[in-house]
């Protein structure tokens, strides 16, 4: 039974399809990349997914249960957390702050703020951001706050994890640097969806690919599979094929 | 019936032309100047004892003394904007942080004014009778003064919409209203528009206060009352939007008149019912942005 | 506030404040009766700004309400203070503004920045008009007898109050719910989802904060015999305790009660003092603070600490 | 029970030891404290309605060099020790009892207004301190059984039924009231409607109106509409100007048109409006300079030092309390209140509006007047029988056509 799974899922800004129609699953443990050119509709599936917007029409169901309509909070102590396109701190609480919230708040019932505060310096020692522990979010660089966002999403305990570009405007040291925190995140048995353009690590790191344009989904595989399928190539880089 | 009726719909307008006057000066400063003036009422209660003090002690009419009290209200907007309002836009780090502040600093500034004037007017009420004898028209009878209150208030009102859409300075005022930032990168020199827009709005609050004083008694502690009708008119009419405030103002009066004739009592409370209703269902006004 | 201070300063705070508490429970002995009375305006207003600041402190929300569930304590202990003792009608005071603030908070904390605040003030000024309009038309009476207490019980009902509102500040700021309160205050979209019920949450801090400032007014109006709308919903009551948090600075605990106590005490002195020229002097030194104390007088204060202090305080 | 009696027991024990301690200072000045509004909404009111009497006492009384108490041996001159309540009522209560218990002053003087004499009275007398009410009254001061509390304004209970009287003797067949949203409203309008109703005058509207509302023209079209003989309103000065203001502007002429707070006053009424426009409007009072010699007396006094008239409502009331009071200080010989106390409730004494007596309830009866009318720049007294010092003007003139 796939631990994620969207029926025919809509949604319409006005008279725009954002998203319409996609199914989609997602295996327990499974790393699921999502692609497809800006304004396919990524990121607005997210938003679905967690909540922040209500779908049109289709459901979305979370281990067998339909989630459709739950208020944020709710999915989220349920166990599916989320980073965001657009990194959102709390910029004027300090780092370790951040990150305890969500284990004060997330999956696991009542936890003991002893607990909760050794949790979250394991979680910080994990995404290696210990030292600045006591420095304010907000003073972060932009690849330290995406590590936080990742670290306060961990907190809640989740057993899903929504990566929304976590290595867009990064340098190639610190891609490799999230690569490799992708992969220590997958070993602990968390299953993963990721929206990503960074083809090097989506094709790496991801177990299958799913591709939306305009809204609808052309293309499901794995990452050899989609490299070389037709429609995937012309949605991407127009006529010419790739070399 | 049709008196009746009659009767209601010109007393909303007269009491909507001074509403709309007085929330077209308040929307300037928010919607533009970001600052919620919460001394507004101080500003009209300064319109209408000049004019009071020009008739009573130079015999100069109410009309005619605005070319006197406006230019001086005006300088008094535009000075206070310049030195406190500047200094505190430019050591707040965010617009919000900005409209905190500065709605304090006015509930500072409304001790301040109200202070100075009990100590050169006095704290009892004052008034004069100007044209108050009565006009027929098609069988309801309004006082002259407030007819002329209506037409001057609709004449100030349009000539102020005009001057914003039409002539330079008022595209740059709606321009630093949109986006002061933005506006600066333009070459517009953003701290004398802002200065300017609020002088503007106190200029129509004093306008406001003489046309007030015409029909009304006037004392130091009257302003506070105006600046909450300003307030709703604000919030009816769309926040930021001049015509907004303009219409919200009629309607506002018109409401009141209405109510008034049903059930005196409920007047006010009709007014703040209306105000909360529109924040909840539509915070932008009906004009608003 | 999580990371652990180091013992010796927190030993110190917390004995000045038990030396402080010893001193406020016993002062009704010695000291001359009118600083009783003045004490317990300081108490009522330290009561409204912590209060206050224990809303809109962390979520940044500006509530101009406190006036209305001020009212709302007054009239319940006019309405209730030939019924029940005094100890039940402040109870009851607190409880009915904390359902007001229940349904205003469903309501309106969806608005937020300016919307906010108008609200809440039109809050005040409609149930000004509205009880005044029912009290003319359906009870036939605007102004209410109120069974006065004496000044020393007046006294340590509200430092009863006073201590309880600040413990549970102090509570709530070391609380996760303090820390998800500051969390939403920050980004509430990133809030909601790191497991934060933000509706829930707002409405009963709001709820909660409401509480005290009707059990306040429960409080104050046995001191004043007869009341009515206009003195029970006193807009000025709305200002007051914004002004004194932003005077004494909302990041600490004590900056409210710092704020308030500075600025009764100073209203008081200018008053007697300058009978005519107060509101002048009052009002410049308002616009003054704002200009130049922007983390109000706490911060001012932290910064001077710091100065002095050099490096050894300064963080690493 | 028991440990607060312990506490109090404790607590004067200490008090007397200080006082005993300190020396008898040598008494040099009798300091009156006044806790009054000087800004905010009832300053306007304050400023109209008695709040100069008081100033012009105490100026007098410096003048012949202070009350001669016996205690002393001396005349001690008297100072007026005044803080602004800001209009509002929480401010007051503590101000009142910071000037007894701090600034430990001999006498108070009263605050403006009703709500603030309400406030006022059981704080004055929980210390012993003399109140004698100024500006304000109500029915429900009667509940308020306080000793020191002396009230000397009339209001509704006297001035309703003669208000009613002059309506019927001058033949007024109907009426229309207008009432303020407050308590002065709430008990004027409900004495007025009965008291009209028993003289066969009837009431043919019975409206309130909220206090700050800005447009009255409805309650007055209607009033016309109804073709009634007279209009009165309860009202305050706000109230006041509007339904005059407002009667004038559209042309609404009544044959009686009464107010109860406002047209009392020369400075803001009279000569805000101009003579002839007031000449006929009558208003709750009431007193003149023909009431009495002592009254000329006041009214000169009053001219002299604020170059304008006094109020002719309270101010005769107030002025010869303060007179009974000074009286009563020195037929005590002492400054002790409740000898002071005790005399003024039992005595009388010969004052400027004549002989000034309180009855068992502390309450001033001997009114110089209940309903005045502006006659020629004058405000008559029009109450039937002996004080009336001019028939009553009826119909009232139209209000003149002024450009």
């Amino acid at each position: 039974m796939p631990i994620l799974e969207g029926m025919r899922v809509t949604k319409h800004f006005g008279g725009l399809a954002a998203v319409s129609n996609v199914d989609f699953h997602v295996e327990q443990g499974e790393v699921f990349g999502l692609i497809g050119p800006n304004g396919a509709g990524k990121t607005t599936l997210f938003n679905l997914i967690s909540a922040v917007l209500s779908p049109k029409s289709g459901t979305i169901k979370f281990k067998g249960v339909d989630i459709t309509g739950f208020k944020p909070y709710k999915i989220c102590r349920m166990g599916v957390a989320r980073t965001f396109q657009t990194v959102k701190v709390f910029p004027n609480m300090p780092v370790f702050q951040n990150v305890i919230l969500g284990s004060y708040f997330g999956t696991l019932p009542r936890m003991s703020s002893r607990d909760a505060s050794e949790k979250a310096l394991e979680i910080l020692e994990f995404v290696g951001l210990s030292r600045v522990k006591d420095t304010p979010a907000g003073d972060l660089t932009l690849a330290n706050q995406k590590r936080l966002e990742v670290a306060r999403a961990m907190a809640t305990h989740p057993d899903l994890l929504l990566l929304d570009e976590i290595m867009a405007g990064l340098n190639p040291t610190e891609v490799a640097e999230a690569m490799e925190m992708v992969i220590r995140i997958h070993n602990r048995g968390i299953t993963l969806i990721m929206i990503e353009h960074v083809m090097k690590a989506v094709m790496r790191l991801c177990d299958r690919i799913m591709v939306l344009h305009h809204g609808q989904k052309i293309a499901e595989g794995t990452p050899r599979e989609i490299a070389d399928s037709e429609k995937v190539i012309k949605v991407y880089l127009g006529e010419k094929s790739r070399a | 019936m049709i008196v009746t009726v009659l009767d209601i719909l010109i007393a909303g307008l007269l009491m909507g032309g001074i509403y709309a006057l007085i929330a077209v000066g308040l929307s300037l400063q928010y919607g533009v100047a970001r600052v919620l003036n919460i001394a507004h009422g101080e500003f009209i209660m300064l319109g209408a004892f000049i004019t009071w003090s020009l008739y009573t002690a130079f015999g100069i009419v109410p009309l005619v003394s605005l070319a006197i009290s406006s230019p001086l209200v005006f300088t008094i907007g535009f000075i206070l904007y310049k030195t406190l309002f500047t200094r505190l836009r430019i050591s707040s780090p965010s617009v919000a942080m900005f409209e905190g502040k500065s709605m304090l600093a006015c509930f500072g500034l409304l001790f301040m004014i109200q202070n100075i004037a009990i100590l050169s007017w006095g704290a009892e009420i004052k008034g004069y009778s100007y044209l108050a004898f009565p006009v027929n028209i098609l069988g309801a009878k309004f006082a002259a003064n407030r007819l002329i209150t209506l037409g001057f208030a609709v004449v100030f009102g349009s000539a102020f919409y005009l001057f914003l859409s039409r002539t330079r300075i008022g595209k740059a005022i709606r321009a630093a209203a949109q986006d002061a930032v933005a506006a600066g990168l333009m070459g517009i020199n953003i701290s004398w528009v802002l200065a300017l827009c609020f002088g503007l709005g106190a200029l129509m609050a004093g306008i406001g206060g003489t046309l007030i004083s015409m029909s009304y008694q006037i004392q130091p502690t009257m302003g506070l009352e105006y600046t909450m009708i300003a307030l709703i008119v604000l919030v009816v009419g769309g926040l930021g939007s001049i015509p907004g405030s303009f219409v919200g103002g009629f309607l506002l009066g018109l409401v009141g008149s209405i109510v008034t004739y049903v059930q005196p009592g409920l007047a006010l409370v009709a007014y703040y019912v209306i105000f909360m209703l529109l924040l909840l269902a539509k915070p932008t006004g009906i004009l608003g942005r | 506030m999580h990371i652990p201070t180091s013992n010796y300063k927190k030993r110190v705070a917390l004995g000045v404040l038990f030396i402080l508490l010893i001193v406020m429970v016993t002062s009704p002995l010695y000291a001359p009766r009118y600083t009783v009375i003045l004490l317990t305006s300081i108490f009522m207003f330290i009561v409204l700004t912590v209060s206050w600041t224990v809303f809109s402190g962390p979520t940044g929300y500006v509530s101009l309400a406190p006036a209305a569930f001020f009212g709302v304590g007054v009239y319940a202990s006019a309405l209730l203070g030939f019924v029940f003792p005094l100890p039940v009608v402040i109870l009851l005071g607190g409880i009915s503004s904390s359902c007001l603030a229940v349904i205003v908070g469903a309501l309106t904390l969806r608005l937020r920045g300016i919307y906010f605040v108008m609200f809440t003030f039109g809050l005040v000024e409609l149930l000004l008009h509205f009880i005044l309009w029912w009290e003319v038309n359906i009870t036939g009476t605007t102004g209410r007898v109120v069974p006065t207490v004496g000044n020393t019980t007046v006294y340590y009902l509200m430092l009863g109050v006073l201590v309880i509102v600040i413990l549970t500040a102090y509570l709530l700021n070391r609380s996760r719910y303090g820390l998800a309160l500051q969390s939403i205050g920050e980004c509430e979209e990133a809030a909601a989802h790191t497991g934060v019920h933000v509706t829930a949450m707002k409405i009963s801090t709001f709820a909660l904060s409401a509480f005290f400032m009707g059990a306040a007014g429960a409080i104050m109006a046995t001191r004043w015999t007869y009341i009515d709308p206009r003195i029970a919903f006193n807009p000025v009551l709305s200002f007051l305790p914004v002004l004194m948090a932003i005077f004494g600075g909302t990041g600490q605990l004590y900056g409210p009660v710092i704020g308030a106590a500075l600025f009764t005490y100073l209203e008081e002195f200018l008053i007697t003092r300058f009978p005519y020229y107060y509101m002048l002097i009052f009002g410049f030194i308002m616009v003054f603070a704002i200009l130049y104390l922007p983390e109000g007088l706490v911060g001012m204060i932290q910064k001077l600490w710091k100065r002095i202090g050099g490096a050894k305080h300064a963080d690493s | 029970m028991k440990s607060k009696g312990f506490m109090r027991i404790f607590v004067i024990a200490i008090a007397l030891f200080f006082l005993t301690a300190a020396p008898l200072a040598a008494k040099d000045k009798i300091v009156i404290g006044q806790a009054i509004s000087l800004s905010g909404p009832q300053a306007a009111g304050v400023d109209i309605s008695g709040g100069k009497i008081y100033e012009l006492w105490v100026h007098e009384v410096n003048k012949e060099g202070g009350i001669f108490v016996k205690e002393y041996g001396k005349k001690l001159p008297v100072e007026l020790k005044r803080y602004d309540d800001k209009t509002d009522i929480g401010t007051m209560t503590n101000l009142l009892e910071r000037l007894i218990l701090e600034d430990k002053v001999d006498f108070v003087f009263p605050p403006w207004g009703t709500a603030f004499l309400f406030a006022a009275a059981p704080i004055a007398n929980k210390y012993g301190y003399i109140l004698i009410g100024g500006p304000g009254g109500a029915l429900k001061l009667k509940e308020l059984n306080v000793p020191y509390f002396f009230q000397v304004l009339n209001f509704s209970e006297t001035q309703g039924p003669t208000l009613a009287e002059i309506f019927k003797e001058v033949g007024v067949k109907s009426v229309a009231v207008a009432y303020r949203g407050d308590l002065h409203g709430i008990e004027y309008g409900s004495a007025m409607v009965p008291d009209f109703k028993k003289r066969g005058i009837e009431v043919k509207l019975n409206k309130s109106y909220p206090p700050d509302i800005k447009d009255l023209s409805p309650i007055l079209k209607e009033a016309q509409s109804l073709g009634v003989d007279a209009f009165a309103a309860a009202c305050y000065p706000p109230g006041g100007f509007l339904f005059t203001g407002q009667s004038i502007e559209l042309g609404i002429n009544f044959k009686a048109f009464f107010l109860t707070v406002l047209p009392f006053s020369p400075n803001a009424y009279r000569d805000n409006l101009g003579v002839n426009v007031v000449e006929g409007v009558m208003g709750g009072g009431a007193w003149n300079a023909k009431s009495s010699p002592g009254a000329k007396d006041l009214v000169d006094k009053f001219v002299a030092l604020f170059k304008v008239e006094p109020d002719y409502w309270g101010g005769l009331f107030y002025w010869s309390s303060l007179q009974h009071f000074r009286k009563a200080i020195e037929k005590a010989g002492s400054l002790d209140q409740k000898k002071i106390r005790d005399i003024m409730a039992n005595e009388k004494f010969e004052t400027a509006l004549g002989p000034f007596w309180y009855d068992k309830d502390r309450y001033f009866v001997n009114h110089p007047g209940e309903i005045g009318q502006w006659q020629k720049g004058v405000f008559e007294v029009i109450d039937p029988g002996a004080k009336r010092t001019a028939p009553p003007l009826y119909p009232k003139p139209a209000w003149p056509k002024k450009k």
